[in-house]
């Protein structure tokens, strides 16, 4: 059930980083200070507000999680916040390369918004080893989701506070687009919805990994035994218990 | 209505089934004891008993309320007494039950009534590391039976303690409290003895549930084989 | 509520002064870190940014001394299950433990402040003081209920003495730029003026949010 | 002795294993740490007394959370005992100990130097790398020898933390200031030197000291 | 010789006296064991006699060597086996017997023989704190004879075992075991039954000192009174 709309899924991705790719290389104008370097724009802007969207995202699954206690939502926060971890490096290191290019230096600080991302990825960083540091699968989805939601919290305020601490603001986030010369946004908004198609995609790709892996896990549990297949080792990734079914056949069979 | 209803009961830890379908119910004011090997899922089935853990599939009544959704209602007429003293080590045994006592709103002159019910009292202003470990037990049952429970939850309850001890506290946790009791035990003669109905546990599955009269000590034997 | 409260601070209080674990820690951390300074800078005074920054960081770790330690005496003896046990609000754990955390905060800023004056800082406190008062107050709030939420989180972990400072560091930082930057014209040499009204309200407001998901999330943390 | 401190090793470094692998762990903790100075400074780059103070604080910050959970796991579990029972030279555990806490400071410093270097320090790292190595590595042994007598003493009077801390910190202040007014020059903006062999010789003999009362007296601190 | 010689042994913790003036003497591969209530001292003895505390008085020789001076001498002929498991909880049964298998310069073999002997093989690679508490105390027992100790001091060896586990460790550490054997005991009747020599203690003096086969049931029951 978690494969279904995936290739379609996969397909309109394709589709629209092909789109995008065009519009960056044949269609925006080449900007006339940093000429082609400022290609990266594309692909590091939207990577920086996919990753933000990502986390707050997270924190959003992790309060359905905690209120459900469905192990489903904690995979989908993991996902997401995995994903957006990913995503962050990316930012990190286009925006590094972008800034060595024009301004010389790969990191400054008078730039509040890669400070605040640099805070908030140092936030994120720990999600992993939280988890990994508590064995109990239900205690580390709880806690997990705990996490998520503070961290998806702090993300806006982080940005807030930062921001009100640098006097002059460089990169005009997000409101940006408006003063940008047709062309140039056109494609930007493209890559952006491209961007995010990919980080949705990517997340169902995991999604369905994980699940299939879950099944066939508890398959070969139910069809061997104990011996069968050892019992998982401690991971940071969530599980999928196999609660409701083993739940079924409890109430089932009666005692 | 029975004082305990179990029904299907399962808790895993991770991918290793604690307890499954575990079935069982008991009568007000009389005493269940669990028998089963190490690792049988005893202490398991008490902390969810004691709404410390939460059960993964079964529904579980206690004292009429079923958890985990109003387990509110019943903590505070649950007295568990685990493997761990759930006590401070830094803090002497008047001062762990007087912060008991306010925690279960019981009145200070009780926490000297218990103190002195398991003859700890010369030793109470001394910090719990400074006690023996059959000490330690003692003022552990206190702090079980502090609030006067209606359920008692005792896991291995007589373990460190002198024989004397264990005399003193069965007015307290013993069948003459009167209170409705889950008790684990290793002990085939004297469990069996203070029980109204078995139940052997192996390997988290119900291998024997019934009323005591009814159960030969050599049933009990055989749940280690 | 309030008798649960009450029951839970008195029972840290007694564990605090029987064992002295976290206060005398803290404070000593802190003047440590000032004399460092002291002779590191190699210079006899500070002020503005400098001494407000360094000011908040020591500070800031020191707390985080106190914040690993919040919750240890509870996970380890079995002193959570004794209280979940018993038939009383969840939160009443919450309030406590920020309510703790701040008094060893005030307690550390009794110490370290007065030895910061008296160590580093060039300009003189008199005039400074209330309007530092006020921003330790709103910092103190902030790091107790953000500290007792992590401190919760790490404590059950196996690496919570390194899980606890890397939870804590980044929420906390927002704290230490508000708290500084409100801290540091109050201690500039010339001129000193009030602690800017902006940065006071930030504070202020982070606190509050940050209270209000401390107090949503709370419970989910002593459950199992 | 050799075998001993191999098997004491190995079981540190599974213990810790088992917890969290700490370097990741400590690479955060030190870039963030770097960002809190940032902000709390409110400047883009440091150099000079302030760098190498800024420094060295947070070396201590991190030496205190190393020497707080140094005994932590053998005293709660009684490993302790079961290791005073082995037919072993005691002084192993001396040594293990140590060297654990001087790897867990290596570790920091090979990950927070470097990010210093990048966040926050003005002038280039690559002419002080060689005194600044051997001030650090003087540093590290004082730090890691006293930390764990610190550390052994404090668990065995039963009240850690109340000692760890209180003890250790008087007794790392000479290191602390020694090493930051040997590292100062280094990281001068303008007219770097090597670092003042006044200094060194200063923080050499003071680890030599007490590497000889340690050595001395650890067989005490472990009886009963 | 003796396999143990006490003589005048006093002990005190800050100023409350634990022990004093105990004296006795126990041949090679016999059994002592110590009864009296909670606090009586027995564990202090015990951990005297493992060289872990000093006694403050008195002359004590075990295994020919006399303490505190010459404890290195029989550290590594010593198995204790004490109240707490004296492991690491976050490492699994193995890395734990492994450590002390290098410690005590033990062949790796011999870990997994005595995890085989406690039964405990199955679940050797969970860390201890996934274990029962019986699991638990199998594994401190496989710790106490991993290094085959000439001497054992076992502090309520059984409590938490179940009684296929007693079975199962008495070739370890009961009196099959041919080992000279100090043991606490709070089971008047099976501590007697495995007794060569009993010590009855009360607050941390000798009230009984006798051969088992003089000792009659009634006399330990007085011990508690
Ligand atoms: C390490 C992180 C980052 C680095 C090194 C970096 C670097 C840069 C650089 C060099 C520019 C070009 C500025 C110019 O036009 O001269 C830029 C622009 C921009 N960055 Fe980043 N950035 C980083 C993170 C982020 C993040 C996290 C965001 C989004 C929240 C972001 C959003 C933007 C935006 C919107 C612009 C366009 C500004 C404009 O309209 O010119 N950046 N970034
Ligand atoms: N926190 C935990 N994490 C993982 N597994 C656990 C945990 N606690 C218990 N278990 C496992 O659950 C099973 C049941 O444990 P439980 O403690 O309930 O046994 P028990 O019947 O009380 O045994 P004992 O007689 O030894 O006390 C055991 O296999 C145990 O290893
Ligand atoms: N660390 C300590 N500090 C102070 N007093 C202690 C300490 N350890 C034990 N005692 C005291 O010494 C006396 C003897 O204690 P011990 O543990 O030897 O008793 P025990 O006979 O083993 O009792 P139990 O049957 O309860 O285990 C007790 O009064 C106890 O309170
Ligand atoms: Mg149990
Ligand atoms: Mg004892």
């Amino acid at each position: 059930m978690y494969g279904k709309g995936l290739r379609a899924l996969s397909i309109a991705t394709v589709a629209a980083m092909a789109l995008a790719l065009a519009l960056v290389f044949f269609y925006a104008p080449l900007e006339a200070e940093q000429g082609f370097l400022q290609k990266i724009f594309y692909l590091h802007v939207p990577l920086a507000i996919v990753a933000l969207c990502g986390f707050v995202l997270g924190g959003l699954l992790a309060i359905q999680h905690l209120r459900t206690r469905e192990a489903r939502w904690d995979m989908r926060s993991y996902v997401a916040i995995h994903m957006s971890l990913i995503f962050a490096v990316a930012t990190l290191i286009t925006g590094s390369i972008w800034a060595k290019g024009s301004w010389g230096h790969w990191w400054v600080w008078s730039e509040p918004t890669l400070v605040s991302f640099l805070i908030v990825f140092l936030l994120y960083a720990t999600y992993q080893p939280l988890r990994f540091a508590i064995e109990d699968p239900e205690r580390q989805s709880r806690y997990a989701s705990v996490f998520a939601v503070t961290a998806g919290a702090f993300v806006p305020l982080n940005f807030i506070a930062v921001r009100l601490s640098t006097a002059y603001l460089h990169p005009r986030v997000l409101g940006s687009t408006s003063n940008l010369p047709g062309p140039m946004a056109l494609t930007f908004v493209v890559s952006l919805a491209a961007m995010a198609l990919l980080f949705a995609t990517l997340c169902k790709y995991e999604l369905t990994a994980k699940h299939t892996r879950a099944q066939v896990r508890a398959l070969r549990r139910r069809l061997t035994g104990e011996t069968g297949a050892p019992l998982r080792q401690r991971s940071a990734a969530p599980s999928l218990q196999p609660t409701a079914a083993s739940a079924g056949s409890a109430t089932g069979s009666g005692a | 209505m029975a004082a305990l209803e179990v029904e299907g009961l399962a808790r895993h830890y991770g991918e290793r089934e604690a307890l499954s379908d575990v079935s069982l119910s008991l009568e007000a004011a009389r005493t269940l004891v669990v028998f089963g090997p190490n690792g049988a899922g005893k202490t398991t089935l008490l902390r969810v008993l004691a709404t410390l853990l939460r059960p993964h599939a079964g529904a579980v009544r206690v004292l009429g309320s079923s958890l985990p959704d109003d387990a509110w209602a019943v903590r505070g007429r649950i007295g568990l007494l685990a493997h761990e003293p759930l006590l401070y080590r830094e803090l002497t045994a008047r001062e762990n039950l007087r912060f008991h006592a306010r925690l279960h709103d019981v009145a200070e002159e009780r926490v000297e009534e218990v103190l002195e019910a398991v003859a700890i009292s010369a030793r109470a202003s001394e910090p719990l590391r400074n006690l023996s470990r059959g000490m330690v037990q003692r003022v552990a049952v206190a702090r079980a039976v502090l609030h006067d429970p209606e359920l008692l939850l005792l896991d291995e309850p007589y373990a460190n303690l002198d024989p004397a001890a264990i005399e003193l506290v069965e007015p307290l946790i013993g069948a003459a409290s009167g209170r409705t009791r889950v008790v684990c035990s290793h002990d085939p003669g004297g469990g069996l003895a203070e029980a109204d109905l078995v139940l052997g546990l192996r390997a988290g599955r119900t291998v024997l549930l019934r009323d005591a009269a009814a159960v030969q000590p050599g049933e009990i034997a055989e749940l280690y084989r | 509520m309030r008798r649960t409260v009450g029951a839970l601070l008195r029972k840290e209080l007694l564990v605090e002064l029987r064992t002295l674990e976290s206060v005398p820690g803290m404070s000593l951390f802190a003047v440590t870190t000032f004399v460092v300074f002291h002779f590191a800078l190699n210079r006899n005074s500070v002020d503005g940014d400098l001494a407000s920054g360094i000011l908040w960081v020591t500070l800031l770790f020191a707390a985080i001394l106190g914040i690993n330690r919040l919750f240890v005496a509870d996970a380890e003896e079995g002193g959570f299950d004794g209280f979940l046990l018993a038939p009383v609000d969840r939160s009443a754990m919450l309030v406590a433990k920020v309510l703790t955390l701040l008094a060893y905060l005030v307690v550390l800023e009794i110490v370290a402040v007065p030895a910061f004056a008296l160590l580093l800082l060039g300009p003189s406190l008199a005039g400074a003081m209330p309007g530092l008062l006020v921003t330790l107050a709103l910092g103190d709030l902030g790091v107790a209920v953000i500290g007792t939420l992590v401190a919760a989180l790490a404590v059950q972990t196996r690496a919570r003495d390194l899980l606890g400072p890397l939870l804590a560091l980044p929420l906390l930082v927002p704290i230490v730029i508000g708290g500084a930057r409100a801290t540091s014209p109050l201690l500039a040499l010339s001129h000193p003026t009030g602690a800017p009204a902006r940065w006071l309200l930030t504070l202020g407001l982070y606190d509050l949010v940050f209270g209000l998901i401390a107090y949503a999330l709370f419970d989910f943390l002593l459950e199992d």
